[in-house]
């Protein structure tokens, strides 16, 4: 292949959605119904389709390690402005990662956008009978434009402007429906939301580049890890903030950037609002994509992570995962139900991140994108096929109607409940991804704990090396033991970096790195118990027992057009991810995590890599979904009685999940209303105090400038304020009585105003002796 | 005509009476300095009206300086039109005898005959034409008279203060006198441009005012 | 004839055409005019590309100044103003931006019969165009007497295009206008004299201690200076006067030399930005100026403030703007915030935006007030893009104004539905106002932050600034965003069922507008960056050195 | 007790004040140019009095009193005849009053 050939494929991948948006904006409406669609669908996805294919097999199938490793290194940048003295480049960042997810993201948003051909044909015309169709599809054609754009990024720069990008999109697209209130606000809300957590994006942009020097990805990570190894720049500062050295502030400001887009506590509150939204969008944008974007960024930036910054990043991740789940069991929306899973399962994602568990995070991303896009797009074959019913309590008993929904969907609640036969290797995507998340949680909670890691890992180290399949697991913890540094010390883009950092004792790493505390993990064991629960609820609710509103029940229907996307998703779900993925992200790992001060650790617990100690762990998560199965069975086999029961009698816990433990209400009352209220003050404050002077001092002179007694006469004073507002307002009123009076006024004014500035400039030539004149004396011959 | 308004214009008459004593007086004062600044002229050199320095031009300037600054408040606090013409002529008179106490002798004709002689009468005029009754009063506000009276008087104490700070003797010092012919050499050479350009401003003015008075067809 | 002085007094004899053109022709005649003037500031382009490839033509040495006409106009024997127009990277976006609104607004004012005005259109557009001189002169007079005169020019038709063509306090609002900025000029006409007086003496003393009888120029060679000056690049280039001004010896009233003008000049232009607490003319003269008034009010008059500080301030007295940076810096934090703290209370559409533009020309005074290259740029670049967004803006509100005859925003709703194209041109500008990357604003804004946050090393308090700056992010995401939401989104309101969508005249202003917004964000260095980073970077360089920092 | 320039500055300066006071009160047109009368005869003061002794054998103060002379006369010719049009065409020359002009 040619120089930059896989540069230009991509290019050209992320182009043709934009190309998709103009001819959609410009013809839209000419070209009518389904046809907008159909060029959506192919223009704005099936060209990036072909294109992030032909990339994946001739990367992953026709390159050998150390071809990808040079074309990382001399992927294609083009310089596109300077900021100051450094150069901003566009480029693409290639490597496996980024195949992978353009790979991901183009397949899940190709089947999405065939499925809205379908799905909004009954759903664009509500906005006062105008075809709205073609407008969607420009929208979502955009989004694939920013989306894969994102991805490809190669600076920080870039992916900021991409993300927020995706950020007007995905604001458009739940604003769609724009004529209802909830939808415009919810749009508005979660805009607002994520620009909160730009705003440390921002900041950690701002570090990076004051700091670093740059702000392209490598470069950044390289310079970040000599100044490690030397001691200056960032490390050189001793300024801290809640006990945070500035590279933590760096990492946890970028950090919040994907707090904000990823939907984390406390951020979350948008992303089930965002339902307002039409449910493709729901499920590309809001489950499948944008908000994994979060991870994405993280995974990017992991080389400019501290372990402080990690530690910050995992007990954000744990709380959400923890907090959404339940908040989930509680759900009676369909997609509500799914939009707080999605949030849970979020969560696991930044948590992995967070304990280092890299690979494991972005496999979980990969496997949830596409379970959860499908689980989506079939609530949203549930919500057509009964006219807009999204209430799972008048649902019921579909499987007859719509047998194809029900069984993709199972196959979607399967693998988010992790289902698959522990010991051996038999397991849809999401029992891959969540174990080796809890078993890295595992090793950093408990054997980290055990103070010699390292001795501990020692034996284990050659049982991995001989049995991996995989050979470039992120950070090989033996090996660094037996040969001192690490295997992937030869990759491209981290080579200096580490080269910098490989005389440093590992035990240093060991040494930062404190122990993830005991009850994250123990928070993401039970919540991998709920998990199963609210999915087997949702699942039962909605196809299983008996019908329980007959209107619901008799319109419900499904169309091929909507249930091919699924068949074919859930095929994804069942074998792609793990075999095609897994190792993608593997091969990724090596260079994206070598970074001086933390640690990768593989997690593949299904190549014992990590030890054989916790593998009653893998026994009890993996049977968790069948502990969750049969509680949500036992529960809702009979309809509602039972679980209605259970609320009267947990009421206060009840009332406290529904309402989504009162955070909306908290930030209504403190954001919103504290928000406009400082607005309002300081409008006031314009208003009646800075204006007012000039008010005063004009309304004074007009007083003086006018027949008095005709302005007492016409705006006659009770009282002092009254009296001060009344005049500033009607200043124009009185004004226009006495023009040319105003220019008599200005004479004074500008008078007055000679007097003022005299009086000052001797005022101040009095405290040292020197005068105007003096200054002036010299001037003449 | 009432018998208040035979009172009120007779008045106003005598009163004027009295405001032009001091207006002839110091017009006699003038032109008898100006006199004797011609006169002890002799030659080319023009010199002042009085030996700088001497207790005549102390006095004189004292004298003078006062009946300027009587007028000009005068003018300000006159509420009737004509009589503030007067004050104002007074006034411009002082300044051109201000001006021969300053060697500015050439000047102080010319202020005396084009500005008190040919602007005021016009301004007189403008008053008469433009008037139902030359005695017209316009009232203004009392809060305006307060405010502008203000103003005023903080700005003459800043002007003060300013000329009080003020080192003047480091600059450049005084001269010893030049000649009306010097002016006109100046006039004719440096200035040559903004004279030519006054010249047709003036004939601009005269064609202009001439068309704004002009009664309408 | 030269191509500055065509451009600039072009205007003018446009306004004498209007003088004697009948009624009925009078706008056709001011938009060829105006339409005539653009295109002619776009042969200055032709200068930018005879330069030599990818290096800005305009980045040789600072002070090099392009299309110069220079003439002696009030000549003493120590006294020399001339007339003395020239080009480079400061002033050469800015004479694009001034043509191009111009022909825009008067495209804006083609309605004009519309109006219900009972002023006829002839002193309109004569008054339009002399604006248009005063503007276009403001941006290449290189004298700063010359620079005073058309400043004030310009002051002049704009009082009387808000005055007289305004809403119903369209009086108050003219003279609020007029009283600020003379304010503001009063003190310029102070630092005017100052600076020549000082000057001269610098060079005189120069000459007595070099036993010389001529001074050489600062940037021109061959070229000697005797006596004072108020040539602006001569002011800020020569290391006589440049060395006299900074001195800690040279002091007026009392109080050190460089500081003082600083101040007396930062004032003078800070009142055109506007800055708080100087800004309450601008929301009241927005608010009652006529639409095509209020383009280029915000989209070129806010702007002569921050060519003022570029030009004049700080070139001139870089120690100056060294020892005051806290403040200015300050001023700039404040404005940003409480700009957009006031936006998101107002209620009227036009104040609303009128708001925005102090917030975004806080960024303006911040960007330039740290010294960074990137500040700099970031501030030139800013000021660009509120050239465009912000006319656009205006012109969305003038739009609907006309139809719905208010502005109350709660009143607005489902305007998008009933005025699609409308709709997306607004989403358009309103975007580009808050800031979203790919569209103008967002440039202007990261490089301004990063520029805060890179003065680190010279000031310790940049980051507390850019931080509380880059907060402003989440206040204008607010209340552009909920500006659109009661305005264009929701329900479509009976009451404006009726409105017709943009007729393709305001297609035609805004859609030139909305390309520019989008150009400017995706292509930032050859769209404005080439043309102005060259003289920046030198000129900083220069400041930074008179400052005693780099 | 010689006198100096200062002298005749405050002498200046107060038929300055006093000009501008007229020019702020008064309400009819001639009036006012009354007023300005006076602030101009005050500036032509200063300049001669800085002429004579500062100005080193200069005439630019002399000259330039000249000029305002010329132009005070220019003024008040052009400014009566708009006071006698505005009085036949208003019956008045209060400047309040006249107000036709107003947009």
């Amino acid at each position: 292949m040619g120089e930059h050939t896989y540069e230009i494929l991509l290019a050209a991948a992320v182009a043709s959605p934009l190309v998709s948006f103009w001819l959609l904006v410009f013809f839209g409406p000419r070209l009518g119904k389904p046809k907008a669609g159909w060029v959506g669908v192919l223009l704005g996805m099936g060209v990036p389709l072909i294109m992030g294919t032909i990339v994946m097999i001739g990367w992953w199938f026709f390159e050998d390690e150390a071809s990808r490793a040079a074309l990382t290194e001399h992927a294609f940048r083009w310089k596109w402005a300077n900021l100051g003295a450094v150069a901003v480049d566009i480029g693409v960042k290639l490597d496996s990662l980024t195949v992978a997810m353009f790979f991901m993201v183009t397949f899940i948003a190709f089947w999405i956008f065939v499925f809205s051909v379908g799905y909004m044909k009954g759903h664009s015309d509500e906005v006062s009978g105008q075809c709205k169709y073609w407008r969607f599809f420009a929208y979502l054609s955009l989004f694939g434009f920013a989306m894969l754009g994102l991805v490809l990024s190669s600076n920080l720069l870039f992916l900021f402007i991409f993300w927020e990008l995706v950020g007007l999109c995905s604001y458009l697209l739940i604003g769609f429906y724009f004529d209802k209130a909830f939808a415009s606000k919810a749009a508005m809300k979660a805009f607002i939301t994520n620009r909160v957590g730009d705003f440390g994006f921002l900041i950690g942009l701002m570090l990076v580049y004051f700091h670093l020097g740059t702000l392209d990805l490598d470069q950044a990570a390289t310079r970040f890890a000599e100044q490690y190894a030397s001691g200056t720049g960032i490390f050189a500062s001793g300024f801290t903030m809640f006990g945070w050295s500035l590279a933590t502030i760096m990492g946890v400001g970028l950090f919040c950037g994907a707090m904000g887009k990823s939907a984390q506590f406390p951020l979350h509150v948008w992303l089930p609002d965002a339902m307002a939204g039409p449910t493709p969008v729901s499920a590309l944008i809001h489950a499948a994509t944008m908000v994994a974007a979060g991870v994405y960024l993280v995974a990017r930036v992991y080389r400019l992570m501290t372990p402080d910054a990690l530690m910050f990043i995992s007990t954000i991740g744990c709380l959400t995962l923890t907090l959404m789940a339940l908040i989930a069991m509680v759900q009676v929306d369909i997609k509500k139900c799914l939009a707080y899973s999605t949030l849970s399962q979020l969560g696991y994602m930044i948590f992995g991140m967070g304990c280092g568990a890299w690979v494991a995070a972005l496999f979980h991303l990969v496997t949830h994108a596409f379970f959860k896009a499908m689980l989506f797009l079939g609530s949203g074959q549930v919500i057509e096929g009964c006219h807009h019913e999204q209430d799972m309590r008048k649902m019921g008993g579909l499987r007859h109607k719509m047998p194809f929904t029900c069984w993709t969907f199972f196959v979607g609640v399967l693998a988010i409940s992790g289902a698959g036969i522990p010991a051996m290797h038999i397991g849809l995507g999401g029992y891959f991804s969540k174990d080796e998340i809890l078993a890295v949680a595992y090793t950093r909670s408990y054997v980290w704990g055990e103070g010699d890691f390292s001795k501990h890992e020692a034996h284990e180290g050659e049982h991995h090396s001989s049995t991996s399949t995989v050979h470039d697991v992120p950070v090989q913890l033996a090996a660094y033991q037996e040969h001192g540094e690490p295997e992937h010390a030869d990759h491209g883009g981290a080579h200096e970096s580490v080269d910098a950092h490989s005389s440093a004792p590992l035990a240093l790493i060991f040494e930062h790195t404190k122990p993830l505390p005991k009850w994250m993990f123990w928070l993401a064991i039970i919540t991998a118990y709920i998990t199963p629960f609210y999915m087997m609820r949702c699942w039962w609710l909605t196809f299983m027992g008996k019908p329980r509103d007959e209107h619901v029940h008799e319109h419900a229907h499904e169309t091929p057009m909507m249930f091919i996307p699924l068949v074919v998703l859930a095929i994804g779900t069942v074998f792609a991810s793990y075999y095609l993925f897994r190792p993608l992200m593997a091969d990724a790992a090596g260079a994206a995590t070598a970074a001086p001060m933390v640690m990768a650790i593989d997690g593949d617990v299904h190549t014992p890599a990590i030890t054989s100690a916790h593998s009653w762990l893998v026994y009890g998560v993996g049977f968790a979904f069948v502990a969750g199965f049969a509680l949500a069975y036992l529960i809702y086999r009979d309809g509602l009685a039972v679980g209605d029961r259970i609320k009267q009698r947990l009421w206060p816990l009840h009332t406290l999940l529904v309402n989504k433990y009162y955070i909306d209400e908290l930030y209504e009352l403190v954001w919103v209303k504290g928000c406009v209220l400082l607005a309002k003050t300081a409008g006031f404050f314009d208003k009646w105090v800075v204006d007012l002077i000039f008010n005063l001092a004009a309304a004074i002179t007009e007083r003086l400038a006018s027949f008095s007694g005709m302005i007492v006469d016409k705006h006659g004073v009770d009282g002092v304020v009254n009296g001060i507002a009344q005049t500033s307002m009607d200043v124009a009123g009185v004004a226009s009585s006495a023009q040319t009076g105003r220019i008599r006024n200005y004479v004074l004014v500008t008078a007055a105003v000679a007097a003022v500035v005299l009086i000052c400039l001797v005022w101040f030539g009095t405290n040292s002796g020197y005068s105007g004149a003096r200054s002036f004396s010299a001037l003449s011959p | 005509m009432s018998i208040d308004r035979v009172n009120q214009l007779s008045s106003t008459c005598v009163r004027r009476r009295f405001a032009l004593a001091p207006a002839l007086l110091v017009l006699g004062v003038t032109l008898l300095c100006g006199t004797r600044a011609m006169a002890s002229s002799g030659g080319e050199v023009v010199t002042t009206a009085a030996e700088p320095g001497s207790l005549l031009e102390v006095v004189l300037f004292y004298a003078v300086a006062t009946m300027t600054i009587v007028s000009s408040v005068a003018v300000c606090m006159s509420k009737n039109i004509v009589r503030m013409a007067l004050w104002l002529f007074m006034t411009l008179a002082s300044v051109s005898f201000l001006y021969f106490l300053l060697a500015a002798n050439f000047l102080a004709s010319i202020q005396l005959v084009v500005y008190a002689g040919g602007t005021l009468v016009l301004l007189v005029f403008g008053v008469m034409l433009t008037n139902k009754s030359p005695w017209a009063r316009y009232t203004p506000g009392k809060l305006e008279l307060v405010g502008a009276a203000a103003v005023c008087s903080v700005l003459l104490v800043a002007l003060w203060l300013v000329f009080l700070r003020a080192e003047w003797s480091r600059l450049p010092g005084a001269f010893a006198g030049t000649s009306v012919a010097d002016l006109g050499r100046s006039l004719l050479s440096v200035y040559v441009v903004p004279f030519e350009v006054a010249g047709v401003l003036l004939m601009i003015v005269m064609v202009g005012a001439a068309h704004l008075a002009r009664q309408d067809k | 004839m030269d191509l500055l002085t065509l451009i600039v007094f072009l205007p003018t004899l446009g306004a004498v055409a209007c003088l004697v053109t009948p009624r009925q022709h009078i706008r056709m005649v001011a938009l060829a005019v105006s339409f005539v003037t653009f295109v002619l500031s776009l042969t200055l382009f032709g200068t930018f590309w005879a330069g030599s490839g990818d290096v800005a033509i305009f980045g040789e040495h600072y002070g090099t100044l392009h299309e110069t006409v220079r003439a002696d106009w009030i000549v003493g024997d120590r006294f020399a103003i001339e007339y003395f127009l020239g080009v480079d990277g400061l002033s050469f976006p800015l004479i694009i931006l001034t043509t191009l609104v111009s022909f825009l607004a008067c495209l804006a004012s083609w309605n004009f019969d519309s109006w219900k005005v009972n002023r006829g259109p002839r002193a309109y557009f004569i008054l339009f165009l002399l604006l248009e001189t005063g503007m276009l002169g403001v941006f290449v007079a290189l004298d700063f007497f010359l620079f005073y005169i058309f400043w004030e020019l310009m002051l002049l038709p704009m009082y009387f295009l808000i005055g007289v063509w305004g809403g119903p306090r369209r009086e108050y609002a003219a003279i609020k206008f007029f009283l600020f900025t003379l304010g503001g000029s009063v003190l310029m006409l102070v630092a005017l004299v100052a600076m020549y007086f000082f000057s001269d003496h610098a060079i005189t003393q120069a000459m007595v201690e070099q036993g010389v009888d001529v001074i050489e120029s600062g940037y021109r060679d061959g070229v000697g200076v005797t006596h004072g000056t108020f040539d602006m690049i001569e002011l800020a280039t020569n290391t006589a006067i440049q060395g006299y001004f900074g001195a800690k010896s040279t002091l007026f009233l009392g109080l050190r030399f460089a500081p003082l003008m600083f101040a007396f000049l930062f004032i003078g232009f800070a009142i055109k930005l506007p800055i708080v607490p100087l800004h309450t003319w601008l929301p009241d003269a927005h608010v009652e100026s006529p639409t095509p008034i209020s383009m280029i009010l915000a989209g070129v008059l806010l702007k002569m403030g921050g060519y003022g500080f570029l030009r004049i301030c700080y070139p001139i007295f870089p120690s100056g703007g060294y020892t005051l940076a806290f403040y200015v810096a300050m001023i700039g934090v404040v404005s940003i915030v409480y700009g957009a703290l006031c936006a998101m209370a107002q209620t009227d559409f036009k104040r609303l935006v009128a708001y925005s533009s102090v917030s975004h020309m806080g960024f303006v005074l911040l960007g330039i007030a740290v010294m960074t290259k990137s500040g700099m740029q970031g501030a030139m670049f800013q000021m660009i893009a509120h050239g465009i967004s912000s006319p656009m803006c205006f012109f969305l509100v003038g739009v609907i104004y006309e139809r719905a005859h208010h502005r109350e925003i709660n009143r607005f709703g489902g305007l998008w539905l009933t005025m699609p194209k409308y709709g997306t041109m607004a989403t358009i500008g309103f975007f580009a106002a808050l800031g979203l990357p790919g569209l103008c604003g967002f440039i202007g804004e990261v490089w301004v932050l990063l520029g805060t946050f890179a003065a680190r090393d010279m000031f310790p308090w940049a980051i507390p600034m850019a931080i509380v700056a880059a907060s402003s992010v989440i206040l204008t995401a607010g209340y552009i965003l909920w500006l659109i939401q009661r305005v264009y989104l929701g329900r479509e309101r009976e009451e404006y069922k009726g409105f017709l969508d943009a007729s393709p005249r305001e297609m035609f202003v805004l859609v030139p507008l909305a390309v520019l917004c989008i150009a400017l964000g995706v292509l930032p260095m050859q769209t404005v960056f080439n043309f102005t980073n060259g003289t920046l970077d030198l000129m900083l360089a220069q400041v930074l050195s008179g400052a005693g920092v780099g | 007790m010689t006198i100096g320039v200062t002298h005749f500055l405050v002498v200046g300066a107060v038929m300055f004040c006093c000009g501008l006071y007229t020019m702020s009160t008064k309400r009819n047109a001639i009036g006012i140019l009354i007023g300005v009368e006076l602030v101009l005869n005050s500036s032509a003061l200063n300049l001669v009095a800085f002429d004579r002794y500062m100005g080193a054998g200069r005439l630019d103060g002399q000259i330039m009193a000249l000029f305002i002379i010329v132009l005070a006369a220019a003024e008040a010719a052009l400014a009566v005849g708009i006071c006698i049009n505005v009085y036949r065409n208003l019956a008045t020359v209060d400047v309040d009053k006249a107000t036709q002009l107003r947009g």
